[in-house]
């Protein structure tokens, strides 16, 4: 009972999990192409 | 003995320097609009600060004014020290700023504005009064609100608050516009005057003529240097 | 820097805003009517004819029900343009650096724009109660307890949202979309005043008015941290901006 | 199912920029607990005596809300904290893309607290306490976010969110405990597990609150790398700025008075 409420929310969140992962990949990849390859180097 | 006596004899005529920056860096907007310039001001100077547009010249007025930090390098103003936060507010309060803007609160009166900033820079009243009077601020213009003032009566009255201030140091950013003839002179004439009260004046300026007849020396800014000295 | 110069200070910059208002009369002649045309707007959005039974044989209109919260909605809404007004004459000729050069306490300078707010806000709100009582028949059985609470809520309520006005408005202060954002901002943080004013105003109409001073006592803890935060906080907020 | 292969298909295609040895280990973590949970939640777990089914929901609902309010908001007060001590760069890059992934989780547990409403109270709005403090939440980081985009000196706006980081953090519980006294005056059902949870069930629920870290874990480095490719991809370095600035020709900057 209620799958038609339960369906919807998984889709939505690992869905957006999924989008947001992508949004920030492919800003990721568009970022690195503008810095020179010496100056990727992360903090961390 | 000598030796001492002679760096003493220094002291007395060249003074210590009022404002000293050394490689100074500052930022704007995360755009290094002071690239390292030195500079040293003693008393009673009064310098021009010449250079093309975008060289700097409000960005080093603010530095020395305490309003933008040091990114890199020294400064001292009255030897305050302005890499530090304290450093830079207490050199504030001997200082006289006169920017583009005239910091005037538009819908309060001539009277009004200069009797708020009067207090607020703890200036004596006497001096006040003496300063509007001065600035020709007396009379019917002190009930006008700053909203219907020309810009050269706006200026005569930002100016009438930094007389009254009594700054020991002066940072005037074209001064000039916007006054007339009259008000050249007289604010011609209000540099000299600080001046020989002890007061070191830089004045950032394209005017050209008689200013020059005011300045003791002139330094040159550019590309956020101060890349030439004219004696 | 010494106490007196914060409070000296303080009364320089309340004085001096006062003073603004009384020869531009800004929220005089633009909040107050905005925010008395807000109370008739609610009568519109809200219809007057819809009744609720009270007690055993009474009733009472849904907008009359429905006051207290009326009353403190349209106080933030009107907040939001003193607000706006209070940093819009700083923001114009470049006078927030002259208070800098001043070397005016920060927490002073906090205190009396937050006060001047809060003058302002107070004098916006009275007339919004008033005009409420009028315009929604609200049938209150009035007792010195009811007046008491709801003029505390009022000045608790405005205390907040003026010191914590005052503050986000800083945050935003020397920016282009300062209209916009302050708004974004400032509501959310603002939504526990709102809902601890509606609930004391409530009792103080309808209901017990002990029920009321709980939530009085949420809102002065509120308003008394901004306050404390604001004089904590103005200095590095107004440094460097 | 399919929302899964997204993610998947994600790190593997652009395994990018972005990717390191930590982020590998941290992203198939996050997978595997994903792989376990999906089944757990949807299939082996027993639906619940009241809820029927719609108690699924609360095996992402629950960790969404965990990770978002106390988690991802607590990281960006810390951020902001330990930025307003030394200026660190890596802290504030942190506070910032941890704001950002709890505003998206933010979403998320609003999403599914209204799905959970429509069936258990027959409305998808029931002023929930917790749901309605999460929907003012959300605002009030979204205005975080806001800020950070605004066109300001660098180190000002750092500075002013790093401000605004700690206070909204404190807000958030102003905002919380209000609503909940407000809405403790009416009487109703409170979003949240209050039932007995059978051996299955419980650990249906800490698997989705581990795996939901993970998944905040590899977001969070993902998405501080990102802002910082884009900081240095933006900004050259003090030393290359001061030398250019220096080197600026006078006849391109006007007249030579």
């Amino acid at each position: 009972m209620h799958w038609e409420f339960v369906i919807p929310g998984y889709l939505i969140v690992f869905g957006g999990i999924g989008a947001y992962t992508w949004t920030v990949l492919s800003r990721a990849r568009s970022a690195a192409a503008r810095v020179p390859e010496d100056r990727r180097t992360f903090l961390d | 003995m000598v030796a001492m006596s002679d760096s003493a004899d220094d002291q007395l005529i060249a003074g210590p320097p009022v404002v000293e920056l050394d490689e100074a860096v500052a930022l704007v907007g995360g755009f290094p609009a002071l690239a390292g310039a030195s500079l040293k001001l003693a008393g009673t100077e009064i310098v021009g600060l010449r250079g093309p547009n975008g060289a700097g010249k409000s960005t080093l007025l603010r530095v020395c004014a305490g309003l933008i930090p040091l990114r890199r390098g020294r400064g001292h103003v009255l030897g305050h020290d302005l890499a530090t936060r304290t450093g830079r507010q207490s050199a504030r309060r001997s200082i006289g700023l006169l920017g583009h803007n005239t910091s005037l609160y538009d819908d309060l009166t001539v009277q009004e504005n200069v009797w708020f900033w009067s207090r607020a820079n703890r200036a004596a009243s006497d001096d006040v009064k003496a300063a509007m009077g001065h600035m020709g601020l007396s009379g019917r213009l002190a009930t006008v609100p700053v909203s219907g003032l020309s810009e050269g009566q706006r200026r005569r009255t930002a100016m009438a608050i930094l007389l009254a201030r009594r700054p020991k140091v002066w940072l005037l950013d074209e001064p000039h516009a916007g006054l007339d003839r009259s008000g050249r002179d007289l604010l011609d004439q209000l540099l000299i005057d600080a001046a020989k009260a002890g007061a070191t004046v830089l004045v950032a300026t394209h005017d050209r003529g008689r200013i020059d007849d005011v300045l003791t020396r002139t330094v040159w800014l550019e590309s956020g240097t101060i890349s030439e000295l004219i004696p | 820097m010494s106490g007196s110069s914060l409070l000296g200070d303080a009364l320089l910059v309340f004085g001096k805003d006062l003073r603004i208002e009384r020869s531009s009369k800004v929220v005089l002649s633009q909040v107050l009517p905005f925010a008395l045309m807000i109370l008739i707007l609610f009568g519109f959005g809200i219809s007057p004819d819809i009744r609720v039974p009270i007690g055993a044989d009474g009733s009472r209109s849904v907008l009359a029900q429905v006051t207290p919260g009326l009353i403190f909605l349209a106080i933030l809404f009107s907040s939001l343009l003193a607000l706006g007004r209070s940093f819009g004459v700083e923001a114009d000729d470049g006078t927030l650096d002259a208070l800098r050069l001043a070397g005016l306490d920060p927490g002073g300078i906090f205190i009396g724009k937050a006060a001047a707010v809060l003058v302002q806000l107070l004098s916006v709100g009275s007339i919004v109660t008033l005009g409420a009582f009028l315009l929604f028949d609200t049938g209150v059985d009035w007792t010195w307890g009811r007046a008491v609470l709801l003029v505390t809520t009022l000045g608790a309520a405005t205390a907040g949202i003026a010191s914590a006005g005052t503050i986000y408005s800083a945050l935003a202060a020397g920016l282009r979309v300062r209209d916009t954002l302050v708004p974004l901002l400032v509501i959310p943080v603002l939504a526990p005043v709102l809902l601890g004013a509606g609930q004391a105003a409530d009792a103080a109409l309808f209901g017990a008015v002990a029920d009321g001073w709980p939530w009085v006592g949420a809102l002065a803890i509120f308003a008394l941290l901004y306050i404390g935060v604001g004089i904590l906080s103005f200095d590095s907020l107004l440094e460097d901006a | 199912m399919s929302s899964t292969g997204t993610t998947t298909n994600g790190s593997r295609a652009f395994a990018g920029p972005t990717a390191s040895k930590a982020t590998r280990v941290v992203g198939l973590m996050a997978l595997a607990g994903i792989a376990l949970l999906l089944p757990l939640a949807l299939l082996w777990s027993p639906p619940e005596i009241d809820q029927a089914d719609a108690v699924r929901l609360f095996y992402v609902h629950v960790p969404s809300a965990t990770v978002a309010l106390y988690l991802a908001f607590g990281v960006t007060c810390l951020g902001s904290l330990i930025y307003l001590r030394n200026q660190s760069v890596f802290w504030d890059l942190m506070a910032h893309a941890s704001a950002e992934i709890g505003v998206v989780f933010c979403g998320f547990v609003l999403i599914t607290g209204m799905l959970w409403g429509r069936p258990t109270w027959g409305v998808y709005w029931e002023w929930d306490p917790r749901i309605t403090s999460t929907a003012i939440t959300l605002i009030l980081y979204l205005g975080y976010l806001a800020l950070r985009r605004m066109d300001l000196d660098p180190t000002v706006r750092s500075k002013r969110a790093a401000f605004l980081g700690i206070i909204s953090f404190c807000n958030l519980f102003i905002i919380k405990y209000s609503v909940e006294w407000w809405r403790g005056l009416h009487q109703g059902q409170t979003i949240g597990i209050d039932t007995q949870l059978d051996g299955l069930m419980l650990f249906t629920f800490a698997w989705g609150m581990v795996t939901f870290v993970l998944i905040f874990a590899w977001l969070l480095m993902h998405r501080f790398r990102l802002g910082w490719l884009e900081l240095q991809a933006t900004t050259t370095s003090l030393d290359d700025a001061i030398a250019a600035r220096r080197a600026e020709s006078p006849q391109l900057t006007g007249e030579g008075l």
